[in-house]
């Protein structure tokens, strides 16, 4: 009791997630400080190819890079107009009825395991796409693209959706009080006031997409090439961390010291991604 | 009119108000009936409680105007309860008015008690009685919010200004009659004329009776007063 | 007002678009992997012949996983929100830990797999057992089971902990007896989405060392251990067509409990609601 | 000069009737105040005057509403003008939150597409008696002023648009004693070029700002007379146990 | 008390009872100096004139009590704005009943005209003159809301009140040197006893002023009336 | 009877002080009003008698609060128990969404463990007015009631910990002219038991409820005397300025 009342528990809980940071942060510079013992930060930052499991070891990570920014992109693409157009529908013109039943329906999307999602992208959207796209690789980026785009929309459209409700009705009625139509009204009121809401919601949805991992491993190919072709085969950095760990590859080779410095690298990433997601609280 | 103030209080403060003014007129009323008494017996005691009897009318008067102010400032009354509480601060004035007039009678009594004895003229009595009734009905009808009775208040004034002018040609001519007797007549002429002034403030108090009830202003209409 | 026709039909089509595209995806899946549903694939044991590989392991791996991580990272999850929503005054170091909460939750799946893979496996020493395993994904879901929780908590007004003060109530007694059962029915949906999560997830496993083909029932903490996800991520990376079937028939399992789980966090979310 | 001709009017959410057939004018440029115990309708008679009431789900509403003898719910009227025609002010004040104090002024003009500039802008704002108070500052955002100005902030933006009524909806019930009574004052002034229309919870404000008063209960008009004669001299009992708190 | 009102139309409502009220004042006061001039000059033309102006302070009287009760149902006064109200309203009262007493006191003229002619007393032209002021000052104090103002016409009354008992003595002596003058030298007597009357009413109105501006209530405190 | 004594309090937000050598007593089984314009320290000033002040985050005092002759800031007092004896109505209706409105009316004495039966309950209830309109609906969620049942229920919650001071903070701005007629007059029956300190935004309503008002101003005291005379014939010029309505 007196435990509890002193608050000692709750504090150690809350420290924990700080001491979860400062471990990710250890492991990965303490691994990548032993890469970078042996490979060159030159070479990671300057070679076009990424080949450690070859014989000819490459090290240079744009190809890794290029194949996460590719996906990336591709996915964004789709969900970011998709998301909010549903999230204004929904917010803005179903009934509550309406609202009430495709708002869950979006959220048992944002549910299902990416696993599945990189199924469907392998054995249906790629044999469908390569009825369109007559070069389309069975390996491609375009594929785990659009569908890692179709995974996100229920987060961008759950997130912004929950922003443009939490504008205020009486804002939306002060609008139409001045004789504002209802499109105007979304445009510059409701959306602009939920403005910060929806920057959050993109910025997730590009870190999710950058770190999402069982998409790209099954469907784009897991071979490093560095190219913005949507066609052909490519790898992600989670992909490369994934395909390195199936093999039981032993501790002190460079092979297993790589996936630690892919890892910080798309730490770096998604760790500025964040950051920008959460503007300085002070300020409101 | 029969709910009740949800708030209990000024309900209370109201009632107050109400029965105080009932109280100042009941008053009052036995200050005139003992003033034209202790004239009409030469009663210097009856007399002399009628003048202290009008410091406590006085109290009163600065007491309901204090309670006045109170309840406009604590209550914010409106409607009729508005009508009431400002109709009550012109009442107390009217009140305070009769009281000093039957002191101004009960006086007469005093200064008659070192003149000539003479008979006081029937018209005297039938105007107290007339405006004793005045203010007893006048009360009722504030007190029963009861319009009609306070218009059968002013009909009896008439009677009064009446009685009070064949008095004054009576009296002139009995002046006339006998030049020792001039000032005591000239002071039961005064006395006349207080009823007679008694008998116009009862006419005020119904009036404001009427416009309580009504919430319509009758005064003026078509009364020249005096 | 035809604008507005045209721009509401826009709208309308970006959300029945992709639901109507999983629809048809989830309903060819359904068409795929049904003839496999039987009870027997839920018995079996996987087998290098596809027609008779079953997902047993993998479903006992999965429970008890999660069960592990639910029961580690719920608890210290409420327990952290509480310190940050209730105890904690606004200084540099509750900014910290506040915005260190928020990155961490955004932090990819995989990153969290590099850790257990040093921390429990190599340094802690626990090799590439379930409990190693357990313990990843409670570090995945501790993140997200604060934020949630600290949302459920945020939406407690403070006026209602002013008054249990006022009625001469401590601070623990008013979190206790009002705070947190108000609260309650948003962390009980918050729980349900990280766990839901957590059944879902397969990188950080792989990562960590999940063991691909298992013969045998996880029996002990430091076993070796596989998950449904996992599974079906190895059916899926196979040539064979038949075993794509087999990941077909793995989906509906893992996706069908997914559904119920979620329906149920949907269903007290809408019973609790206040507006 | 009668502005809004309201015959009959009767409304429902759903099948729950709040207004019962209310008739009644309401002159130009007097301030006319409606009243009543919470419930009884105001906010849905005056959300009737600019066809805000239609917006809520399930509002359906019956009669005629005639703002200069033409009836606004006929097919043809295009609520949307109307609505610049009606301007509206509300409870709680809410200028836009991404907005400045200039482009909150401005933002009936905005949202309308209809040419702006600084003139309009000012002039709102000495109308609305807050240019002084903040014409140092008008790009700091409309929510960096305290209540009361908010609210007048609000007013300025609704003159912007050159509304010939103005209605308002229990504008000062968020207000301390000196932004209420800043406000009153301002309707004072407004009253010489607009018809107002105030919804207000305490009988004492519809007292001191309007001419006319409508006493409202359970969604029936029980009274509507001059605003010294209502609170002095009520016609029905109802009305006068109101406004003398009884209750029962 | 320099501060305005925030809300500048009740600002405009006060300012405005406060110059009818002003209005009031000086109509009054012309009626009294008229009355008696009337009555020196015996002009029944200016005792008409008197009697007519009566009709517009009754009107006035009428038109500020709505005033005042208008101005409490719509802004609530409190503080010195609520004693400004209420004290308008019993003010209206007493400058009211001074108009009647100058009608009165226009009535004897015409009543004179039929009898034999005498001499108006040196008396009545100085309690005519003491109560003037005494108005005017009641009136000014009012205005400027100076309560030492008003408290020197408390003092004055004194000296009315010594007047009339004065002229009293006098006219009785008068009467029973000469009885055919009787009546109208009654009627002299009423006349000062009216100007008694209103220089009592002119008190009072000083009495609320001092209530106004201080807030203290002296009436009945060391006045005993008539 | 003076049941709290307050010597030269002062409280500060930070570095900024909002009330500034505050000295009064507070009689008992009075009902003292404190008003003032916004931002004056009325809800500081209250929330510094049951020690709520210091739960803000920057809050810091000084000065001394004496209940019954012993100074509340003591080193030895306990707060919690301090408030047990000194409880608080809020402005906003706030009855535990969670809880029927018997537990609600409990709800003091299950926080605080303390043994609890119907009969308790009952009288609260019975002591906030409003036992006969809930009486069959005791198991019924508390938010189920209207605006002015919550506050008494808030009210009678506060009873039945059975305290000796109840301090509220503007309980009836949230509520219609009823509800505040309601409450106003059960404030006046609680009065004979209970020493009772208002914070109200609303002279008028001070001016009907209270027996002592003080009247705050940028955090100090500016005046404290008897009700009737203080809105009949203040003495302080700013008093006079403000109940009169003269804002500047
Ligand atoms: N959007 C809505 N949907 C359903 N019912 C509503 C809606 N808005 C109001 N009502 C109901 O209609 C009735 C009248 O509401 P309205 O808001 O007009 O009352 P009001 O007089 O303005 O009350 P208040 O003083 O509380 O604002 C109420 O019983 C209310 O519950
Ligand atoms: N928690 C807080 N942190 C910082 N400043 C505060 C806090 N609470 C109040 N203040 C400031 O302290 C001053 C006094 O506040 P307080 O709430 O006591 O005023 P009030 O008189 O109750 O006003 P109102 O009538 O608006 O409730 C105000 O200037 C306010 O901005
Ligand atoms: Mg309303
Ligand atoms: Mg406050
Ligand atoms: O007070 P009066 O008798 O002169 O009306």
């Amino acid at each position: 009791m007196s435990l509890w009342n002193s608050s000692l528990l709750f504090r150690l809980s809350a420290w924990l997630s700080v001491a979860i940071t400062a471990a990710i942060l250890l492991v990965l510079v303490t691994e990548s400080w032993i890469f970078f013992k042996q490979v060159s930060l030159k070479d990671f930052l300057f070679d076009t190819q990424w080949t450690p499991l070859f014989a000819d070891k490459h090290f240079g990570i744009w190809p890794l890079l290029a194949g996460t920014f590719l996906t990336s992109l591709i996915a964004m693409l789709v969900a970011l107009p998709l998301g909010l157009l549903a999230a204004v529908y929904l917010s803005e013109f179903a009934t509550q009825k309406t609202r009430r039943l495709l708002k869950p329906m979006l959220e048992l999307l944002a549910g299902i395991p990416t696993v599945v999602y990189g199924y469907f992208a392998l054995v249906f959207v790629t044999p469908l796409l390569q009825r369109l796209v007559p070069e389309l690789a069975g390996f491609n980026a375009l594929s785990p693209g659009l569908m890692m785009g179709i995974m996100i929309i229920p987060w961008v459209c759950s997130l912004s959706e929950d922003a443009l409700y939490a504008v205020p009705v009486h804002l939306r009625e002060a609008a139409y009080a001045l004789g504002a139509r209802k499109v105007s009204t979304i445009f510059r009121v409701v959306i602009p006031a939920a403005y910060s809401g929806i920057r959050s919601a993109t910025m997730l949805s590009i870190s999710r997409a950058m770190g999402e991992t069982m998409i790209v491993t099954l469907a784009a190919g897991q071979q490093p090439n560095l190219t913005l072709d949507p066609r052909i085969p490519i790898e992600t950095m989670t992909a490369y961390i994934v395909q390195v760990s199936m093999g039981d590859t032993p501790r002190g080779t460079l092979e297993y010291q790589s996936i630690f410095v892919v890892g910080a690298t798309l730490f770096a990433i998604t760790f500025v991604l964040n950051w920008l997601m959460h503007p300085r609280r002070k300020c409101s | 009119m029969s709910k009740l103030h949800t708030d209990r209080e000024y309900e209370n403060e109201l009632n107050d108000l109400r029965s105080r003014l009932a109280m100042m007129a009941y008053e009052v009323q036995k200050m005139i009936q003992y003033a034209v008494l202790s004239l009409q017996k030469s009663d210097t005691k009856l007399a002399e409680e009628v003048i202290l009897k009008d410091h406590e009318v006085n109290r009163h008067e600065v007491e309901m105007d204090d309670l006045c102010l109170v309840i406009l400032a604590r209550r914010q009354p409106l409607g009729a309860d508005l009508r009431f509480v400002t109709i009550a601060l012109k009442m107390v004035t009217d009140l305070e008015r009769i009281g000093d007039l039957a002191v101004s009678i009960a006086n007469r009594t005093l200064k008659l008690q070192k003149m000539p004895a003479i008979q006081i003229p029937g018209n005297i009595l039938e105007m107290t009685h007339g405006v004793e009734l005045m203010l007893q009905l006048a009360i009722e009808s504030f007190l029963d919010a009861d319009a009609v009775k306070a218009e059968s208040v002013l009909e009896k004034d008439d009677r009064i200004d009446e009685l009070y002018h064949q008095l004054f040609r009576t009296l002139l001519k009995e002046m006339a009659r006998n030049e020792s007797l001039i000032e005591p007549l000239v002071h039961i002429q005064s006395v006349a004329k207080w009823l007679e002034r008694i008998g116009d403030h009862c006419t005020n108090l119904a009036e404001l009776v009427v416009f309580m009830v009504r919430g319509e202003n009758i005064r003026h209409m078509n009364h020249a007063k005096t | 007002m035809k604008v507005e026709r045209i721009f509401r039909g826009i709208c309308l089509a970006a959300i029945i678009l992709p639901l109507g595209l999983l629809l048809v995806l989830l309903c060819q899946l359904l068409f795929q992997g049904f003839e496999r549903l039987t009870w027997n694939f839920l018995t079996d044991f996987p087998s290098r012949k596809a027609e008779l590989a079953g997902i047993y392991p993998a479903l006992v791996g999965s429970v008890v996983l999660i069960s592990l991580s639910t029961a580690l990272a719920i608890p210290i999850g409420i327990a952290a929100a509480i310190y940050l929503e209730e105890y904690a005054t606004k200084n540099f170091f509750s900014h910290l830990i506040e915005l260190n909460v928020a990155n961490l939750a955004g932090v990819p799946s995989v990153i969290y797999g590099l850790l257990g893979l040093e921390i429990f496996v190599r340094i802690m020493n626990f090799g590439h057992s379930l409990l190693a395993g357990a313990l990843t994904m409670a570090l995945l879901m501790l993140p997200v089971m604060i934020t949630a929780a600290r949302e459920a908590f945020k939406t407690v007004p403070m006026h209602y902990r002013e008054a249990c003060y006022a009625l001469g109530s401590s601070q623990f007694q008013a979190i206790r007896q009002v705070v947190v059962p108000m609260a309650l029915p948003g962390i009980l949906t918050g729980s349900i989405l990280a766990i839901s999560r957590a059944i879902g997830e397969a990188a950080p496993l792989v990562v960590v060392g999940a063991a691909t083909y298992m013969a045998f029932v996880p029996d002990a903490l430091d076993s070796e251990f596989t998950a449904l996800p996992i599974q079906i991520f190895n059916w899926v990376s196979r040539p064979q067509k038949g075993f794509l079937i087999d990941a077909a028939a793995g989906i509906i399992v893992l996706v069908g409990t997914l559904f119920v789980l979620n329906l149920v966090a949907i269903f007290l979310r809408n019973r609790f609601e206040r507006r | 000069m009668i502005k809004f001709e309201v015959k009959k009017l009767s409304a429902w959410y759903r099948d729950i009737k709040v207004l019962d057939g209310i008739s009644m004018p309401i002159l130009e440029q007097q301030v006319t105040a409606i009243i009543g115990p919470s419930g009884c309708g105001k906010s849905t008679f005056i959300r009737c005057l600019n066809r805000m009431h239609e917006l809520s789900e399930g509002a359906r509403l019956e009669g005629h509403v005639l703002l200069e003898s033409q009836n606004i719910y006929a097919p043809k009227v295009d609520p949307v003008l109307l609505r610049r025609r009606v301007g509206m002010v509300f409870q709680k004040p809410n200028p836009f939150p991404h907005l400045s104090i200039l482009d909150n002024v401005l933002s009936g003009l905005r949202l309308t597409r209809r040419p702006k500039n600084l003139e309009i802008a000012e002039s709102a704002l000495r109308k609305a008696a807050l240019w002084e108070e903040v014409k140092d500052r008008l790009h700091k955002p409309g929510v960096s002023l305290s209540g009361g100005q908010q609210q007048r902030l609000c007013i300025a933006r609704t003159l912007a648009v050159d509304p010939e009524v103005i209605l308002m909806d229990e504008p000062c019930s968020a207000l301390d004693p000196i932004a209420t009574a800043r406000i009153e004052d301002l309707i004072h002034e407004l009253r010489k070029n607009y018809t107002i229309v105030i919804v207000t919870h305490s009988m004492q404000q519809a007292a001191r700002v309007s001419n006319k008063t409508a006493f409202f209960l359970g969604g029936l008009l029980v009274e509507f007379s001059d605003t010294s004669q209502l609170f002095t001299s009520p016609k029905d009992t109802r009305t006068e146990d109101y406004i003398t708190g009884k209750f029962g």
